[in-house]
């Protein structure tokens, strides 16, 4: 029984896991890619606690609890970052911030 | 005697020449010195050398060894040494003997025929230095050494072609006697070189090769006798290598004198004669030796027949008559080449001296069709030259005569039919074009009259003493129908190529042959020529006028291919293919750069992708790393 | 610890340098103290050569840990051959700045020439490779410097050029250095990477040796410079100033070839006979090849340079003859012709600072306004010719005699270096110096009395190395014949 | 529980409570950046001599083991790098005072940050537990993710802290995905502890445990900037203001190479040689990509972004060579990171304070006839330059010295000689700077500062030490040279077994 969760619990932070990556990788919105960030985070704060509550310790589960204050305090970062670009360009496409693009290129 | 005196020989003028030098710069630079001392300095060291040279000659009469001097080793590889060491014997000392001789005499005509001029220190320190050289080619014990001093006359050959050296074509004629000289001795090194290797590990001066010379085999010894031998062909202006001789007419005429007619040029048939127990050995290349000389002798009169430069006539006679040399030596007679080498020298110094009085008195002008008639105002002149002119005719008791009708001989002897042929032929030709030289500049009617120069009396007694020279120097070497005791052969024994006993009657014979021939030659001349008319203006041209195009031929060959591919591998190959190569492969690199650069765009999710390809390659990796 | 003569050698021009450097002092007591440290160093190397004892060991050893972990020593000696390039280094130096004094270059400059003086002598000494390369590769830099500061025309592209040019090389150089100290590693699990140490090596595969070989043998080839890495020499010469061009060619291409017969040929003995034919073929093949480009050059240091390479390549070929003509020839030609090219580069440097640079046919006619400089030109350009009574004719002789004993076929092809010389070098003098055109040349101003007596005593040198070469030879004859025997004979054991 | 085992943290709280203490002194507005920069120094140079006391010998504490749970080692490795770190920090905070007080966008919080950042950094290389690495990782980098976009109208900027963060961010999770991966394996997120357990499974499939560590090893070559990684690194270097890149091209590099040096040393010992064969081939990739990237820049910034990616090649090979020659392997590389601290600290140093005046953008043209205005600076300036291009007598050479010997002894011979040809690649950019600082007669370049005040000093300090590294201790032997540094290296790696 223990056995079949598990391999849910673990089947589920893969999903997130991989949602995440495709959010990253196929939107254009910040706030999106902030957000598949996350659940990259918490995907793995999935596994964490999964494997704390298989092993019987709390490791994972303080684990967890940490990682989400990380995670916490790198929101306060992006979404200052975000509101300043924001302010800048008027717009939350990614695609749009592109001043740093090499130059000289052939 | 101390056998050091032999280095004095050398060292003296060479001494003399540093410290002209040294005062000439002193002179042109900071303060003027009087040419007097110039020109005591000057000839005092032919002088001196010429004194010791007689000493050692008197020394050597009476019976003394061979004296050799070897002051230091010169070079030591490997434990085998060279050293720098002299050699006085019967053969170095009669060439001591008549260069010194001769360059004494020519630096007193010098002092004439240089006074005031702007060069007139650097003329003698280089005069001097040319005499050095020369003597140290001669005096040197081992053919090193003497390559030495073949190589300092070239240098001053060179130097003394170019005097006038702000003149294009003075130094181009330099340069081209250099470079010609080069390929000759290209030749010489290489047959040095080849003899080192075979021989030279036991011994490296003459006595140690003539002792092992006979351990190398035969087809090597053809090839360093070959070798040698264009060595020769270039000191000695032999086709093919005889261009540079004509062109070195620039140099001053006492210059042409020396150098180009009566010693330097004769330096290849004193080293074949040097080598003798070498071309001994290989008769064949001797022979070979002697049909280049032939054809060298027949060739050279052609072109002198038609030239109108005095200079250049005699130029091409020097030629001729060297050809006559190495007829003699090719065929073993070394002893009779020396022979003519030594009469050569008189009556070739005097022509030129006479030559260069006569261009002094005209005013420089050198094409005899514009002198004439000269004969009244330059008399001296007249008489000296004609003498020498019936000399290299061949004209009895004159001294070419003795020796060129040796050389016949001998050719005639050794079963060399078409050589004879050919000499005999040339004799004719030389008779022709010197007597057409003669009666053109001297006789002649309607020339114009001209302003004469005065000469000096330091140019007049030289051509006497060299006038009498050149009427007795063939007494020297008397055939045996006159007289038992040949004084040349005698002298140079080892070097006589064994006795070639010949009937009397048909000596004479061949005597009568050679001066009919002479005087045949001398005929037509006087036809053509003694009352020539200088009002009509002939016009010399067509292919023996232009040395049968042989000057434009070599540079085209030579010069302008060169060139060309000169430039085809600096432009070409070097900045056209491998600097180009080069910087491609560094301008690719930088253009690459360039083109990943697009890598760089500036977009997180281009940049997150490559991440997660990054990841995914690891993933791979281990999967196929773990199975 | 104490300082021997060879590290006073090579330090103190760096030490004068530096000192130099940081004294607010002016452009001429920075020259003055220069030349005076110069003499000071060319006095010390005298010292040298008179003390010098006749054995092949090296001599004047100095020997201090440096970097211990990997046992990189600071190590020093002397043998013939580094002996008489050591006295050509302190003798040509001095001469250069008297030829330099009156070119108003910046303090810099002077400097610069000193800290190439430590460069020099430091990579000559070293026995340690690491030593070796650390000096190798530090020289670049001033002359890097000397070239794009004080040169003309296009500079920065040739400095540039020449730099990484040459550090390619020695950056593969330094790659095999590496590897030998790994193998020796390996074998004996000491680090060192001394040359008495590194030749014993022997689980080096042949493979690998003959790699290791050309790591080396490529950096040498580009400074030397061998066909086909030329092509930086030809630009540089023709951008460098005088002085740059003078050290350039006069001393750095014949570290090239010490460099060869000091670490290749001990180290790799067995790759050296093996590769000796093509490198001898590359070397004739150069002398003809550049001999000839040479001839039609318009730059008169672009056809310097062609004639560098020309007689550079033939010093190749006279080391790679396996025989003691051929390399005493090469040893002896190095002095021959750094003196004759140095000298002609200095006096070449003097019609340039008179007249501006110019092409060789916007030359001609100095002769008449400077004798003594004509002079001086011709005695050198006869040393380059190889003309007997100077030393360049020894050492050509010699190389000859080597490489007709090594092949008979590409001894004769090699004589022909006593043509090739000869026809640009007269053209040259023709054009350039005698014959008068109508160019001005009224700025033209003769040598005075430095540097005629610099130049001068430089020409007496070479002629009395002509005359008596055995004087200047016998030094170095124990230290050709232990290459010979003791090292090449297991090279050609195989 | 002994008391004393605090005096092995104090260098580590000291930056922390500097960290705390600058916070609340920059709402103070009376204090302006250069106090606050002396206060900052002040912390600094205390943490750094208390560091200093432990210096010298090999030891390894687990300072209040029980409190902590031994997630802090402090041993001779730990102070090693730490005290480059927060030498680091000096140098940043020197050098770039400066460039702070010059520009009127940063404020006093800067400094508090960059504690922070220099927290998280000791800590990274303190630590001995994955997960508490994962905050130090985090802690280091969201300190520089404000540092890089605290100029908030600057687009650039920005644009640059954002991408640094979502990618940085990216690779911190793999750090922690890694974490959990070793969790799920060893029931344990101890170095010591996974160590323990690996060895004791030599011989079961430990799949997991390598899954593990190669997504670790992912985060180590993101934050080093390896290829295929090594994108946002050029950006992120021209985004951020000219200290700040200055600080994490030298400092942030050591502490990550402090961090994976101490993961792969004790947990890999025996399976490192998985990733050999792909390491081998991202350490050419990156020096390839960087030599390509830096051959055509014509900005400085960027230039030297692009080859401290060749330089993070360097640091590979020697990371690859650990397989066979573990300790030589790893000196080599602390040794080359000290040698690369001081190059690009100084070239980096050099470029803010040059550009401090007028915020331009700084390119190689920008650089014409420096040489003339400033000759001194141009001197320093060069003999950077040429440590980066490893040329004999700078600490650069005996780096790579160090380096290539090292693969040619481990048998990579092949990498050594793609370094070489980096090397010489990167010649051409380094040394094109130089010419055209010296080559060229006059310069246009305006605002300049003069060589005055501290900033200079301690570049000059920089370049003085990179000589002294390059030449050695051949003359005065009592000097600390290269054996010392050496030695101590040394020290450093057997301290931690």
């Amino acid at each position: 029984m223990i056995e079949a969760s598990f391999i849910s619990y673990i089947s589920l932070a893969i999903l997130l896991f991989s949602i995440g990556i495709m959010g990253l990788i196929s939107r254009k919105n910040i706030f999106i890619i902030y957000m598949s960030i996350e659940l990259m985070l918490n995907a793995i704060n999935i596994i964490f606690v999964t494997l704390s509550k298989y092993f019987g310790s709390m490791d994972g589960q303080i684990i967890a609890m940490m990682v989400m204050a990380i995670a916490a305090s790198e929101a306060a970062i992006f979404l200052s970052l975000i509101v300043a670009m924001y302010r800048l360009k008027h717009s939350v496409n990614i695609d749009d911030f592109n001043t740093l693009k090499q130059k000289d290129t052939l | 005697m101390n056998s050091s005196l032999l280095a004095w020989i050398i060292l003296i003028p060479f001494i003399s020449s540093f410290v002209l030098g040294a005062l000439y710069l002193y002179s042109i630079s900071i303060k003027k010195i009087n040419d007097t001392i110039f020109t005591f300095l000057a000839i005092l060291a032919p002088i001196t050398s010429f004194l010791i040279g007689v000493a050692f000659f008197l020394s050597l009469k009476n019976g003394a060894t061979d004296y050799m001097y070897e002051p230091y080793t010169w070079l030591g590889v490997n434990g085998y040494i060279i050293s720098m060491g002299f050699l006085g014997d019967k053969l170095s000392i009669f060439m001591v003997l008549f260069v010194t001789f001769i360059g004494s005499t020519i630096h007193v005509y010098a002092a004439g025929y240089m006074k005031g001029d702007e060069g007139y220190g650097k003329f003698f320190s280089y005069f001097n230095l040319f005499m050095a050289s020369m003597l140290l080619l001669v005096l040197a014990n081992s053919p090193i050494i003497m390559f030495i001093g073949w190589e300092g006359v070239g240098l001053c050959s060179y130097l003394l072609i170019g005097f006038y050296f702000t003149e294009p074509l003075n130094v181009v004629a330099g340069n081209k006697a250099f470079i010609v000289n080069r390929v000759g001795d290209l030749g010489f090194i290489i047959g040095l070189v080849i003899m080192f290797f075979y021989v030279g590990k036991l011994g490296f001066d003459y006595y140690a090769l003539e002792d092992y010379i006979s351990l190398v085999p035969t087809s090597i010894l053809t090839i360093i006798g070959i070798a040698l031998f264009v060595g020769a062909m270039g000191k000695s202006a032999q086709i093919p290598l005889y261009v540079w001789l004509p062109d070195a007419m620039a140099g001053p005429t006492p210059v042409s004198a020396l150098i180009h007619a009566a010693t330097m040029v004769t330096a290849g048939v004193y080293m074949v004669a040097r080598f003798h127990f070498l071309y001994d050995l290989i008769p064949h290349v001797g022979e070979f030796m002697a049909y280049i000389g032939a054809f060298s002798a027949l060739f050279a009169a052609i072109i002198a027949m038609r030239q109108t430069d005095i200079k250049k006539i005699l130029a091409y006679s020097t030629i001729s008559q060297l050809g006559y040399m190495f007829i003699a030596v090719g065929l073993g007679a070394y002893s009779t080449g020396l022979f003519h080498v030594f009469t050569h020298a008189f009556f070739k110094a005097l022509l030129f001296m006479g030559a260069g009085a006569v261009i002094i008195a005209v005013g420089h002008e050198q094409n005899i069709f514009k002198m004439g008639g000269l004969r009244k105002k330059l008399p001296l002149v007249y008489s000296v030259m004609l003498i020498a002119t019936l000399a290299i005719s061949g004209i009895p008791p004159f001294s070419g005569f003795f020796s060129k009708d040796e050389i016949l001989l001998k050719a005639y002897r050794h079963h060399e039919y078409l050589i004879y042929g050919i000499g005999l032929f040339t004799a004719a030709l030389t008779a022709y074009y010197m007597f057409r030289l003669f009666f053109v500049t001297f006789h002649g009617k309607n020339y114009k009259q001209k302003e004469m120069h005065y000469l000096s009396w330091s140019m007049k007694a030289p051509l006497l003493v060299l006038a009498f020279g050149a009427t007795v120097a063939g007494f020297v070497g008397l055939p045996e129908v006159f007289s038992q005791t040949n004084l040349i052969d005698e002298w140079l024994k080892a070097y006589s190529g064994g006795a070639l006993h010949v009937e009397h009657t048909t000596e004479i014979m061949f005597m009568g042959i050679s001066v009919v021939v002479g005087l045949a030659g001398i005929v037509v001349a006087y036809v053509k020529y003694f009352k020539y008319d200088f009002n009509k203006e002939i016009q010399e041209s067509g292919i023996v006028y232009n040395k049968f195009y042989i000057d434009e031929v070599y540079h085209f060959i030579f010069v302008r291919g060169i060139q060309k591919l000169s430039r085809f591998i600096s432009v070409d190959v070097d900045d056209g293919v491998i600097d180009k190569a080069v910087m491609s492969l560094c301008g690719g690199f930088i253009n690459m750069g360039r083109r990943i650069g697009r890598m760089q765009c500036a977009n997180t999710r281009v940049y997150a992708f490559f991440m997660l390809l990054g990841i995914s390659s690891f993933s791979l990796y281990l999967i196929l790393k773990l199975g | 610890m104490d300082i021997g003569l060879l590290s006073f050698i090579i330090f103190l021009p760096l030490i004068v340098s530096f000192i130099l450097l940081v004294l607010p002092v002016g452009m001429k007591i920075t020259r003055n103290i220069a030349f005076v440290t110069t003499i000071i160093v060319f006095l010390l190397s005298l010292s040298i050569f008179f003390k010098f004892q006749l054995t092949d060991y090296m001599q004047f050893r100095e020997f201090h840990p440096w970097i211990s972990s990997y046992g990189i020593y600071y190590s020093l000696g002397v043998d013939g051959f580094s002996m008489i390039i050591l006295m050509l280094i302190t003798t040509l130096i001095p001469l250069g700045y008297l030829f330099l004094w009156k070119t108003k270059k910046s303090k810099g400059y002077w400097a610069s020439m000193l800290l190439i003086q430590t460069g020099v002598t430091g990579a000559l000494l070293s026995l340690d490779l690491v030593l070796f390369y650390f000096f190798w590769e530090s020289m670049l830099l001033p002359v890097f410097m000397i070239i794009g500061i004080y040169g003309t025309g296009n500079r920065i592209f040739s400095t540039l050029k020449i730099t990484i040019y040459t550090i390619m090389g020695s950056l593969f150089m330094l790659v095999s250095i590496l590897y030998l100290g790994v193998a020796f590693y390996n074998e004996f699990g000491v680090w060192s990477f001394q040359l008495s140490d590194l030749v014993q090596i022997t689980t080096l595969s042949n493979f690998e040796r003959t790699l290791l070989f050309f790591g080396f043998m490529i950096a040498f080839a580009i400074k030397i410079p061998l066909f086909p890495f030329h092509t930086w020499l030809m630009q540089t010469y023709s951008n460098s100033p005088t002085g740059g061009v003078f050290i350039l060619s006069a001393i750095m291409a014949k570290l090239g070839i010490y460099g060869i017969v000091r670490f290749v040929l001990p180290l790799f003995p067995h790759q050296y006979v093996e590769f000796a034919p093509y490198f001898v073929g590359l070397g004739v093949f150069g002398l003809i090849y550049f001999g000839i480009a040479a001839l039609m050059q318009q730059n008169i240091k672009r056809m310097f340079a062609y004639s560098s390479a020309s007689h550079l390549a033939f010093i190749t070929a006279g080391i790679f003859s396996l025989n003691a003509y051929g390399m005493t020839g090469a040893a002896f030609l190095i002095v021959a012709h750094a003196m004759a090219t140095g000298g002609l580069f200095l006096l070449t440097g003097t019609i340039e600072y008179d007249l501006g640079i110019r092409s060789i046919s916007g030359l001609g006619g100095i002769a008449k306004k400077a004798p003594f400089l004509t002079v001086a030109f011709a005695l050198m350009l006869l040393c380059i010719v190889g003309l007997p009574g100077t030393n360049g004719f020894v050492s050509e002789l010699l190389i000859i005699f080597g490489l007709f004993e090594y092949n008979h076929y590409v001894g004769v092809i090699s004589a022909l270096t006593v043509l090739v010389a000869a026809s640009f070098m007269f053209w040259l003098f023709q054009r350039a110096i005698l014959v008068k055109t109508d160019n001005d040349v009224s700025k033209m101003k003769d040598l005075d009395i430095k540097e005629i007596v610099g130049i001068f005593g430089l020409a007496a040198v070479i002629i009395a190395m002509g005359l008596y070469p055995h004087w200047f030879l016998y030094k170095i004859e124990p230290t050709i014949q232990h290459y010979l025997v003791d090292i090449l004979k297991v090279g050609i054991g195989s | 529980m002994r008391y004393s085992e605090i005096v092995y943290l104090l260098p580590l709280l000291t930056i922390a409570l500097g960290a705390v203490v600058l916070m609340v002194l920059s709402t103070i507005k009376k204090l302006d950046i250069k106090k606050l920069s002396w206060i900052t120094l002040a912390f600094l140079l205390i943490a750094f001599g208390l560091n200093a006391l432990n210096f010298g010998y090999i030891y390894s504490v687990l300072p209040f083991s029980h409190t902590l749970s031994s997630m802090i080692v402090t041993d001779t490795f730990a102070g090693y790098f730490s005290s480059i770190i927060i030498a680091g920090g000096i140098v940043t905070v020197l050098v770039g005072s400066h460039y702070f007080d010059k520009s009127n966008m940063l404020r006093g919080e800067v400094f508090s940050l960059l504690l922070f950042s220099l927290f998280g950094m000791m800590l990274l290389v303190e630590t001995d537990e994955l997960f508490t690495s994962f905050i130090a990782l985090e802690i280091a980098s969201i300190s520089l993710y404000v540092l890089i976009g605290f100029q908030k109208n600057s687009e650039q900027r920005v644009e640059g802290s954002f991408r640094y963060l979502i990618l940085g961010s990216v690779s911190s999770i793999m750090l922690l995905l890694g974490t959990a991966l070793l969790y799920g394996a060893t029931k344990s997120t101890n170095i010591v502890q996974i160590a323990k357990y690996i060895s004791a499974h030599s011989s079961m499939d430990m799949t997991l445990v390598i899954t593990g560590g190669t997504l670790i090893l992912i985060t180590f070559l993101f934050k080093v900037a390896a290829f295929p990684f090594q994108n946002w690194s050029m950006d992120v270097y021209e985004a951020a203001p000219l200290p700040i890149t200055a600080f994490m091209a030298s400092t942030f590099k050591v502490a990550i190479f402090g961090f994976i040096l101490r993961f792969v040393l004790i947990d890999f010992q025996e399976l490192k040689n998985i990733w050999s064969d792909i390491l081998f081939y991202i350490a050419i990739l990156t020096m390839l990509y960087g030599s390509f990237m830096a051959v055509f820049q014509k900005s400085l910034t960027r230039m030297l972004a692009s080859s401290s990616i060749v330089h993070t090649g360097y640091l590979l090979i020697a990371f690859v060579s650990i397989n066979s020659i573990g300790e030589s392997a790893a000196t080599s590389i602390i040794f080359y990171l000290i040698a690369y601290f001081l190059s690009s600290m100084g070239a980096f140093g050099m470029l803010s304070y040059i550009a401090s005046d007028d915020q331009l953008r700084v390119t190689y043209e920008d650089f014409r006839g420096f040489a003339h205005i400033r000759p001194y600076m141009a001197a320093m300036m060069s003999i950077f330059m040429l440590s980066l291009a490893g040329i004999p007598s700078t600490i650069g050479f005996i780096g790579k010295f160090y380096i290539f010997i090292g693969a040619i002894e481990a048998g990579y011979t092949t990498l050594a000689l793609v370094g070489i040809l980096a090397t010489f690649v990167s010649v051409y950019y380094y040394f094109k700077l130089i010419a055209l600082m010296y080559f060229y007669p006059s310069s246009e370049m305006t605002n300049v500062p003069s060589l005055k005040g501290i900033p200079p000093l301690i570049i000059a300090v920089m370049a003085l030490l990179i000589v002294w590294g390059g030449i050695g201790n051949t003359l005065i032997s009592y000097f600390p040279g290269i054996d010392f540094l050496i030695d101590t290296a040394k020290f450093a790696y057997q301290s931690l077994f």
